[in-house]
């Protein structure tokens, strides 16, 4: 198993090596001069030249990749333009309500993929299998940017319930202020006893995480669906099942520690897809996460902003890849003998 | 077998079921709860698209961040675009020599930096100074002051190079702030300035500043401001960052916020009718504007200018703009000096455009002719005039080609060398570092000889020469100068270097208990908040 | 288990049988042969087909859905029903040139990846590792957002992050297929490596491509969709439903048709495209674990 | 009356027919052999004997009966005392019948706690015993699948058998995964449990040279039905049906030698 493991490890170091250098390249693509990015659209002609030479750009590519690579790994991530500040720490700041964000909707997801899923495999090929199946897809097949608005539409503006704007009231922090332990408004006032907060923070994380949750339930849904049916349809299974063991037995005490193993694989990699969708949901709903500031980035052409996030994101993917296929591996037997 | 497969997975069912019901009350608990509003609020909530603070410094501070600065620091004098005067501030009077090179302030006694100190003369010099030696955002505006001097405590005395509208200057929206140069000790006044610290004059310090949330800023009352603060006044003031106009009208529409400083021309005219608002619109001192490369590709021809200039609906743009945007006679906008109603424009007639067009060769029946036009990315207002631009030209057989792109690369592709790469109409908005037409009349047009704002690359000896002269004019012959500026004018008319598309007019909408409420045009989108009188709501 | 014989199949039995048990895979091949109609009857099916081009009416913009605009008026005036329907000419095609290129670029990589084993296919594999290292829609973005906006950029920043799918698939068709006796016999027997792969390895292949290909057109035109959103893909007048929502954004709340009716188009279009390709898995492979987009 | 009587049974996929089954008996100390192609129905049928034609989405009519018991229709509570207790089966693949993440001891143990076994020790005696008079290593029951070779899993499989002292056995296509040598000593242990413990065996398989190796009796189905039955070396020499001489030429060559010795 040690093995395999470093194996992978080996792999993944590889993997983000070359995550690295895609980021540079995207970098590099962008039309007309890196200098005039960087230093500004105020700054006048003469200064590029010395941008130029700060930044390097004067070097042979070789030299400048080994740069990048420098600054990825003491970092250094370069300073975003539309922020001023060094990116690491405009991600550092953005990441904790992303990651809110994030962990609600697969929550809902979760609530929400895994019952269907099981409901679905337990009638397959039945009216409500169909349903269930149909509801996941139409959850993989939504724009949720659109859906974002819909929801606005009808719950803001037609309903009047849920407040569509930002992690929480401002006013209600201003009565009431939080105390940051870890950036996630949720928890914190959960931790601090800050119960206006809480009311606050909950009520607006509702309506995005919803959002954000539609793919993930989805592909938790289908998921669960076809490993469940997978694994029932499995030999072993049906040997269990005729040495008399009830249904409940074989599900509970055999078949479950081989389903849930896909099915916590494909949560911990959608986790990675939502960070990405937060881009087009976020801005929607003033959420100050990655996500509105990868959409700001975006729109203001600020390449060190986009390569990091881009950076980050990828990071955490390999990382979640990384992490279950070592969480299978010790829970394998055939990996971790073999 | 169902009956089987059920029993099979109760279990799990009741888990997840469980897990649903918990997140539903959670929902329905977190949707029950509603936000309290107060009574006569003594805060100033001002709502804006992009983040408040790009940076600190108020010698180089170049951007939006004015929205905020301008309620702590002080400028010498304030342009008032209802007189079209500027006014005393921390200057009560000033006089000039009669060839306009010598101006002298006399400073507001007893007013305090927000570091303690006593604002002098020397202080002001030293301020201003600083902002011409680092020479950078709005700084050039100083470019006439050759030495300052500080005859006494209350006394500033500025010796130009040559003649210039110094007052108008010292009244500009950027680069003319004065603070205390003092205020680090013996730490980098640069650093200072970056860590979110102030040195202003002005009614609001800072409070908190977190950068990239949504409540962005906060400022709070300077007690020992020199305006005093009996009487009804707002304590505090807080920027909020909300991207989306939808959500920004959302907010004021619950009273969240105070006042938006932008939002779509459909809100705004929804937002109307809503009684617990008050709506307004300020046309600003800002046009649409539309350079056409004159110096290569088919616009270099002034008859192809002029065709494409009648191919314009420029009515129906302004009436698709929905009220945020009025028609333009020449390229000053009005509320400016230099302004003329009776200036010769260019309308919508397509014949004539054909005509013109026919006459070099295309147009209607005839070869078809490909144009680049670039706007800023991301601009709703500038593609929705896009769309009606290309719509237009197709019908003369113009196919307009629009690309949007961020602005650096849009600048960049400008300002290339390589003139092929260059666009035939670049598209932006313009507006003035102060209240003066020179920003369109010299920094628009005037010769450069590598592009830098002239993006219409436009070269004419004659205007290059009235141009110089304007500000001297300007400083000693109001009436010549409006003359000049006339003139000027209608040479841009008949060599067409610019389209003007349309004068922006500012939708600004607030609850109706912030009273007095004023957004001076000369200032973008600066309220004025110790100007304000909270009301009961 | 495996013995789930019939007695006395036909063909059209067959057919019929997994109609009637997919349900789903029928009512997405409808939806998606109608959505494909209406791309190539557009001009037909649009009331004023002009509006999907260059026109604009800046006198009748953001009218409510009536009888003569069933969807309303966008903006500046444009038809939005027309649009709407010219839409189908607009991501359907993305989805298609982004396959297109996936499988040009993506089959022969898989393919030499597999057939040869060793250096080749570890060089093949890892540059493949890391571009399956972003999420798709992650990597689409990053290259949109550094290109200059347009359908070109879309169509090219979804296929860099599309490819390796393909090629990952066609790796594992192939390496199983070269390991197999019968092939061995035949590059002993001196047949030509290109005889092989076009008479053994890629006719294996096929049916697995044909479930990957549908199963992608709904994500393609979903990331294209996002892609236009964000302003990075197709620019105005392109009759983008992606674009369309995006311009549409800043009117919603006063005028909800702007934005409805071209969401409604993709998650529509999705929809049908996701369903056949679930179906046809189901169908032709159903040893096949759910996809992430 | 016989160990196992089917008659009349039909089973379907919805309204799909896959095995149409008159008649198949099963006697104490008796291998009968039921033999044909893969997708004759062969693998439905045995799972209905168990039970568990449900779990593929089957639906069984007819008539299943054990020692006079009817088993088609009997709730699944009263059916789970026969699985294990009275029948037990062997699966083809010895690798895929033993859950991968669990010592093969685990599911051995807990089945014969399940089956009456009281405690611990006890049952750990009983399956080392079983084990033993496989030829196995009490050990084994410490591996994981993934450590045993298919011939010691198939071992295993008869010995959990063995243990819960099970009438009859059904062995589905018990040898068809292994090397030769090791399908004679598994053969070999089948004889034994017929002759020594007098179970019954319905012994599946495609391979005719095994089946008139082993078997007293054979039915031959075909697409769902039985085409020919009888006592297998009056069907090996005189097959009646066309099918069955079809399928006999198709073996290379039948050692009929031995078949009811």
């Amino acid at each position: 198993m040690t093995r395999y493991i470093a194996r992978r490890i080996v792999l993944a170091i590889g993997v983000v090596a070359g995550v690295v250098i895609l980021t540079f390249l995207i970098a590099r693509i962008v039309p007309g001069d890196p200098a005039v990015s960087w230093a500004g659209p105020h700054a006048p002609p003469s200064q590029f030249a010395q941008v130029r030479r700060e930044l390097g750009l004067d070097r042979p590519m070789v030299v400048q990749i080994i740069k990048y690579f420098e600054g990825v790994l003491t970092g250094h991530w370069g300073t975003s333009i539309h922020t001023h500040q060094p990116v690491l720490s405009d991600l550092s700041n953005a990441a904790p309500a992303s990651l809110e964000l994030v962990l609600a909707a697969l929550l809902f997801a979760i609530a929400v993929g895994v019952p269907m899923g099981l409901i679905s495999a337990a009638r397959p090929g039945r009216l409500v299998d169909h349903t269930i199946r149909v509801g996941s897809i139409f959850g993989v097949s939504m724009p949720i940017f659109w859906m974002a608005l819909i929801f606005q539409l009808l719950f803001f503006q037609k309903l009047h319930l849920l407040p569509v704007t930002g992690r929480y009231d401002p006013n209600v922090a201003f009565a009431h202020p939080l105390h940051a332990y870890t950036g996630m408004a949720v928890i914190d006032s959960l931790l601090s006893g800050n119960w206006p907060m809480l009311e606050s923070s909950l009520s607006h994380l509702v309506l995005p995480a919803l959002v954000v949750a539609a793919y993930p339930a989805g592909v938790i849904a289908r998921m669960v669906r076809a490993t469940v049916l997978d694994t029932l349809g499995e030999t072993h299974v049906q040997m269990v099942r005729a040495l008399g063991f009830s249904e409940r037995t074989v599900f509970a005490r055999f078949a479950m520690k081989l389903a849930w193993s896909p099915v916590a694989a494909v949560i911990a990699l959608v986790f990675a897809y939502s960070l990405v969708n937060t881009f087009l949901v976020e801005s929607i709903f003033n959420w100050p996460g990655l996500g509105s500031y990868a959409a700001a980035s975006i729109g203001s052409l600020d390449t060190p902003a986009i390569t990091g996030v881009t950076l980050l994101i990828a990071l955490v993917y390999v990382f979640a890849n990384l992490i279950v296929d070592v969480v299978q591996a010790i829970l394998d037997p055939r990996i971790r003998l073999g | 077998m169902e009956d089987v497969m059920i029993a099979r997975y109760r279990g799990f069912l009741a888990i997840g079921l469980l897990i649903a019901a918990g997140v539903a009350v959670a929902v329905l608990l977190a949707g029950c709860g509603g936000s309290s509003a107060g009574p006569v609020s003594t805060t100033f909530t001002y709502d804006t698209y992009t983040n408040v603070m790009v940076g600190w410094d108020p010698s180089t501070e170049n951007s939006n961040s004015i929205i905020a600065l301008a309620n702590v620091y002080d400028t010498l004098t304030k342009y008032n675009d209802e007189t079209k005067e500027v006014e005393p501030l921390l200057a009560t009077s000033w006089t000039t020599s009669p060839d306009a090179l010598t101006w002298t302030f006399q400073l507001r006694p007893n007013v305090y930096f927000h570091t303690g100190r006593l604002m002098t003369a020397k202080a002001v010099k030293a301020a201003i100074e600083r902002t011409i030696r680092l020479n950078q955002g709005a700084a050039y505006i100083w470019a006439a002051v050759k030495s300052i001097d500080t005859p006494s405590q209350d006394t500033v005395v500025f010796h130009l190079k040559y003649p210039g509208p110094l007052s108008i200057v010292a009244s500009a929206g950027y680069g003319a702030y004065i603070f205390d140069t003092k205020a680090s000790g013996s730490e980098s006044l640069a650093k200072w300035f970056e860590a979110a610290h102030d040195a202003g004059t002005g009614p609001y310090t800072v409070q908190t500043w977190n950068s990239g949330q949504e409540t962005e800023l906060v400022l709070t009352s300077f007690p020992k401001y020199w305006g005093g603060w009996s009487g009804a006044h707002y304590k505090r003031i807080v920027f909020r960052v909300v991207k989306q106009d939808t959500t920004a009208a959302q907010l004021v529409g619950s009273g969240q916020v105070d006042f938006v400083q932008r939002i779509s021309p459909a809100l705004f005219a929804s937002l109307k009718t809503n009684p617990q608002l008050q709506t307004l619109s300020v046309p600003q001192l800002m046009n649409l504007i539309a350079p056409l490369n004159c110096k290569s590709g088919p616009l270099a021809d002034l008859t192809m200018r002029k065709a494409i200039a009648y191919a314009i609906d420029y009515k129906g743009i302004i009436a698709a703009s929905k009220g945020a945007a009025s028609p333009s006679i020449g390229i000053v906008p009005p509320g400016l000096w230099g302004h003329s109603d009776t200036l010769p424009t260019y309308s919508y007639d397509t014949a004539k455009a054909a005509q013109l067009l026919n006459s070099v060769g295309y147009g209607p029946g005839k070869k078809a002719m490909n144009l680049t036009l670039t706007y800023t990315q991301g601009d709703s207002s500038e593609q929705l005039v896009t769309s009606i631009m290309k719509s237009n030209l197709a019908k003369l057989n113009v196919n307009l080609r629009v690309q949007p792109l961020a602005w650096p690369t849009q600048w960049a592709k400008a300002q290339s060398t390589n003139l092929s790469d260059r666009q035939d109409i670049f598209m932006m908005y313009w507006w003035p570092d102060y209240a003066d037409p020179y920003a369109w009349l010299g920094g628009l047009l005037a010769t450069e000889k590598t592009p830098y704002w002239n993006l219409s690359y436009f070269s004419n000896p004659q205007f290059d020469e009235m141009a110089g002269r304007l500000e001297g004019v300007a400083a000693t012959d109001m009436p010549q100068a409006i003359d000049l500026c006339r003139q000027m004018q209608i040479i841009a008319y008949e060599q067409m270097p610019v389209m003007v598309l349309y004068n922006v007019t500012g939708q600004f909408v607030a609850l109706k208990s912030v009273g007095n409420l004023h957004v001076n045009p000369a200032y973008a989108y600066v309220v004025f908040v110790y100007d304000l009188e909270p009301l009961p709501s | 288990m495996t013995d789930t014989a019939i007695l006395a199949p036909s063909r059209l039995a067959v057919v019929r049988g997994h109609l009637r048990g997919n349900p789903l895979l029928l009512v997405g091949g409808i939806v998606a042969t109608a959505i494909v109609l209406i791309a190539l009857l557009a001009p037909l099916l649009a009331p004023y087909p002009a509006d999907a081009v260059s026109a604009t009416h800046p006198l009748s913009v953001l009218l409510p859905p009536s009888m003569s605009h069933w969807f309303g008026t966008d903006q500046v005036g444009r038809d939005i029903l027309s649009r709407v329907l010219y839409g189908a000419r607009v991501s359907p095609l993305i989805a298609v040139f982004v396959i297109l290129i996936s499988c040009v670029i993506g089959i022969p990589l898989g393919l030499a990846a597999g057939y040869f084993g060793g250096v080749i296919d570890e060089v093949i594999m890892r540059v493949t590792d890391v571009f399956l290292a972003f999420p798709a829609l992650l990597l689409a973005l990053a290259f949109a957002a550094v290109l200059p906006p347009s359908l070109t950029s879309t169509t090219l920043a979804i296929a860099i992050a599309w490819w390796p799918w393909y090629t990952r698939l066609l790796r594992g068709q192939a390496a199983s297929v070269a390991g197999r006796p019968y092939v061995e016999s035949c590059r002993t027997l001196g047949i030509s490596r290109r005889r092989i792969i076009f008479r053994h390895i890629l006719p294996n292949a096929i049916t697995p491509l044909i479930v990957e290909i549908s199963l992608d057109v709904g994500g393609v035109i979903l990331t294209a969709a996002a892609l236009s959103f964000l302003g990075l893909g197709a620019q105005d007048p392109t009759p983008d439903w992606g674009l369309m929502v995006s311009e549409g954004q800043s009117y919603f709340m006063t005028q909800w048709w702007l934005v409805t009716f071209p969401g409604l188009a993709i998650l529509i279009t999705a929809l049908a495209f996701n369903l056949l390709g679930d179906g046809l898995r189901d169908v032709l492979d159903p040893k096949r674990v759910v996809k992430l987009l | 009356m016989s160990l196992l009587e089917i008659s009349d049974l039909r089973i379907r996929f919805g309204a799909r027919p896959v095995v149409e089954m008159d008649r198949l008996e099963v006697d104490r100390a008796q291998v009968v052999g039921l033999a044909g192609e893969s997708g004759s129905g062969k693998s439905m049928t045995t799972l209905a004997i168990l039970g568990l034609a449900g779990t593929v989405g089957a639906h069984v009519e007819g008539s299943i009966q054990l020692d006079g018991q009817q088993l088609v229709d009997l709730p699944q509570r009263a059916m789970r005392d026969i699985r294990g207790r009275r029948v037990a089966i062997i699966f083809q693949s010895p690798a895929m019948a033993f859950n991968p993440v669990f010592r093969v001891g685990r599911v051995f143990l807990q089945a014969l706690k399940l089956h009456g076994t009281q405690s611990q020790s006890d049952a750990e005696e009983r399956a080392a015993a079983a084990l033993r008079s496989v030829f196995l290593s009490p050990d084994l029951l410490h591996r994981y699948p993934s450590q045993l070779s298919g011939g010691q899993l198939q071992r295993i499989s008869i010995a959990i058998a063995l243990a819960l002292r099970c009438d009859l056995l059904i062995a589905d296509e018990p040898t068809s995964a292994l090397d030769v040598t090791v399908q004679g000593d598994v053969l070999e242990l089948l004889r034994g449990l017929r002759d020594q413990k007098e179970m019954g065996i319905l012994f599946i398989s495609h391979d005719l040279a095994v089946v008139a190796e082993l078997c007293d009796h054979v039915a031959i189905m075909r697409a769902g039905r039985v085409v020919e039955a009888g006592p297998t070396d009056r069907v090996m020499a005189q097959p009646q049906d066309a099918y069955t001489r079809e399928l006999l030429a198709a073996v290379p060559r039948i050692v009929v030698t031995g078949a009811n010795s």
